[in-house]
């Protein structure tokens, strides 16, 4: 059930893209919007999964996963991913305890590595997931706590 | 706020320079580099929220200690007799709070800011300073550690007798820091209306009391 | 009008190394301002990179991603001279795109 | 930005040991962590291309561009070195200047209103231009040592100005700025205190301003540094580009000589 959910909006994207493409010239831009509300919405690692589509993740040594033991300041966390796995076209971010728990999403075409940074905003300690998505729907997580501090004053 | 407070534009010539005259010495004396100092410091500020400007008028403590070097050993001393003479010891002679509303209070940075509103208790601001817990990583090392504090001091037990000059000089140090080294950088948090008896009594608790994190961890 | 993006595109080996910077408030529609309101949710929805006009990477952001977003990542291919092309768009329907030559 | 690494090689770059964050030193490298990540990318980047094109563009009623009137202290628009040379003695307004109320005389010559703009809250109006403006001036030295001249009595007078302003006790707290940055090795909470008495290095305390805030989100100049340090001593509000700050600026700025300016960098 979910991967059909995940295959319908795999199509969705596939569509937009080759409509892109189809206007040589035009500049990149998407010819429709493939933002998941519904996965952005989630209040919980559980709701984002579902939201996406996607099946519950195994975890993977082949995700090598970025991020500070400590955040001096949780507006700004950077985080990295890369992986080594075949196939990834997507990573999802998730941060555990913040209000929202999905951050954000990357999809990767063949002319890029499955690599990317970025940096996100927590809004307390949490476990912090990166989620790869395979071509052929397989999905694989690597996870990191990272301490959110107060670095000053605090006035 | 008066434009005449900020000192930005070509119009106006502050009155510092009046003290170079004529444009003559290599470097100013060091009684003319105080003036201009002060002539600064003064043109410099304006109020803001309940910020005012009486905040850069100077006690003598303040004045004593704002040197590069600490004032003599006879001025430290009769600064220290003065400022012990301000403390005010709790009347009911109750000096354990509670350690929990301590801890909050440790952690809390808030208060007497230009963007704080009037009215709104402070916090004791103390984990910028010092560690206490040792759940809490993210602290100061400007003052000691004050983790375990009551237990390496002895005190297993606040109510003996034993206990009390350790009480007295905790809370001495709380209320007036000065009392006991005339130039030291933690403010006078009774004496200059930082925090409360009520608010004292909890953060002796945080420090004293066997139960608190900082003596039972 | 929103600020103009900053994006550095670099070879390296086989590939180029893209940062980019982007010039964006991402307000996470959780803060309130000092009349007790609260401040609307303001974010960069998606965004795309393209070698030479082709897409080769893109985003969904959620308000979590940080203000004044920096992203980076690897063009497999890319050399010197090439051309990066990077849009996003945000909640509002604004949008930018910039474009940055391979050094 | 600096070149980047390897292109696979960019995650493993991060030599701290994972596992021991219950102690101060393990935080601390916690710290120095997340800000070599954070190092890898400064949006100070966006403010230093704005204050870039504002610094050649004609503004003001006079409609005329800082690059052919702004005198920084080395010539009629020149910017590069400028800052490491900040606060200096300036002839045409007799005052010793630091970059933020150099820049506002140069807008005063634009026909803008100075003290109008001093009185602006950081953040709006012509403040989030002059800050972009400070973005592009320090950057344009960046790597360079600074190296304040202290040959006029004005320079000198206000080195010892500082050096006082530095110690003055005041406020509920009796704090100074010495309180904080008096001594070396110390810090608040996590965040290292450099001791500016001293050279406190490359790249630190005066050397590291103006900066990204990542707290704010901002770029913030000297001018808000130091105005919301006074606002953490619980002192009064400091007038934007007031003598008491450049005294200060004059006082840090001597004290850091030779040292390497990184600016703009990135701070929490």
């Amino acid at each position: 059930m979910q991967p059909m959910q995940n295959r319908r909006e795999m199509m969705a994207r596939s569509a937009g893209v080759a409509l892109l493409l189809a206007g040589a010239g035009v500049l990149p831009a998407r010819a429709q919007s493939v933002w998941p509300k519904a996965a952005f919405d989630g209040k919980s690692i559980d709701e984002v999964y579902k939201g996406l589509g996607i099946a519950k993740p195994v975890e993977s040594k082949d995700i090598a996963f970025t991020a500070p033991d400590i955040a001096e300041n949780g507006a700004v966390v950077p985080i990295g991913v890369t992986t080594t796995l075949p196939g990834v076209k997507r990573i999802a971010f998730l941060v555990e305890k913040n209000p929202t728990t999905l951050a954000g999403l990357f999809d990767f075409t063949d002319a890029v590595e499955p690599s990317v940074k970025t940096r996100i905003k927590m809004q307390q300690t949490s476990n912090v997931f990166a989620v790869a998505i395979t071509s052929d729907d397989k999905v694989y997580y690597a996870q990191k706590e990272v301490k959110v501090t107060l670095g000053g004053c605090g006035g | 706020m008066t434009m005449a407070t900020v000192m930005t534009t070509t119009r106006i010539i502050p009155l510092a320079w009046a003290f170079l005259i004529a444009g003559c010495a290599a470097a100013p004396s060091p009684q003319e580099a105080d003036q201009a100092a002060l002539a600064i410091m003064k043109g410099s500020f304006r109020e803001q929220g309940i910020a005012k400007l009486d905040r850069i008028q100077q006690d003598e403590l303040q004045q004593a200690c704002s040197g590069e070097k600490p004032p003599s050993e006879a001025t430290a001393k009769r600064i220290e007799t003065a400022q012990l003479a301000t403390v005010q010891w709790p009347a009911d002679g109750v000096y354990l709070g509670d350690w929990r509303e301590g801890e909050k209070l440790a952690q809390n940075g808030r208060g007497m800011t230009w963007t704080d509103p009037a009215g709104v208790p402070s916090g004791g601001n103390c984990y910028n300073c010092h560690q206490i817990t040792k759940a809490e990583i993210s602290y100061g090392t400007i003052g000691p550690s004050l983790y375990q504090y009551g237990k390496l001091r002895g005190v297993s037990d606040p109510a003996a007798p034993a206990s009390t000059d350790m009480l007295k000089y905790t809370w001495g140090k709380i209320w007036n820091a000065k009392a006991t080294n005339a130039c030291s950088n933690m403010p006078r948090f009774g004496h200059a209306g930082v925090l409360d008896a009520a608010q004292i009594r909890d953060l002796m608790a945080l420090l004293l009391d066997p139960k608190s994190p900082v003596n039972a961890q | 009008m929103s600020d103009p993006m900053r994006i550095r595109a670099q070879a390296q080996g086989s590939g180029a190394v893209v940062r980019v910077l982007m010039s964006h408030e991402m307000e996470t529609g959780q803060r309130k301002d000092a009349a007790g309101k609260t401040i609307p949710a303001w974010h960069i929805t998606e965004m795309t990179a393209a070698l030479n006009g082709k897409v080769v990477l893109s985003g969904e952001w959620g308000t979590a991603i940080a203000k004044n977003p920096f992203t980076e990542f690897v063009v497999k291919g890319a050399k010197a001279g090439d051309k990066i092309t990077v849009n996003w768009v945000d909640n509002r329907g604004d949008k930018r795109s910039d474009e940055a030559v391979v050094a | 930005m600096k070149a980047p690494a390897l292109a696979l090689a960019i995650f493993v770059a991060v030599p701290f040991a994972h596992g021991q964050t219950n102690n101060a030193p393990s935080a601390a490298d916690g710290i120095a962590q997340y800000r070599a990540l954070l190092a890898d990318g400064n949006p100070a980047d966006l403010w230093e291309a704005k204050g870039e094109a504002l610094w050649k563009q004609k503004r003001g009623a006079k409609n005329v561009a800082f690059s052919d009137s702004c005198d920084l202290g080395k010539g009629t628009g020149v910017v590069k070195g400028a800052f490491v040379e900040l606060p200096r003695y300036f002839a045409d307004t007799k005052r010793v200047q630091d970059l933020e109320s150099r820049l506002l005389s140069c807008m005063e010559a634009q026909g803008y209103d100075a003290a109008e703009i001093a009185a602006t809250p950081f953040g709006r109006g012509e403040q989030v231009n002059l800050e972009a403006l400070v973005a592009y001036v320090s950057a344009e030295s960046k790597g360079m040592k600074f190296n304040l001249p202290q040959t006029r009595p004005e320079e000198r007078l206000m080195f010892e100005v500082g050096k006082r302003i530095f110690y003055f006790r005041g406020g509920p707290y009796d704090f100074s700025c010495a309180s904080c940055h008096g001594e070396a090795g110390k810090r608040i909470r996590l965040q290292d205190l450099p001791d500016l008495t001293k050279n406190p290095g490359d790249g630190v305390g005066f050397a590291a301003w103006p900066a990204y805030r990542v707290s704010s989100g901002e770029l913030w100049g000297m001018q808000r540094r130091l105005n919301d340090c006074y606002r953490q001593q619980r002192f009064p509000f400091p007038g934007y580009g007031s003598d008491a700050t450049i005294a200060l600026a004059t006082y840090m700025g001597v004290q850091g000589k030779g040292a390497v300016s990184i600016a703009p960098s990135i701070k929490r």
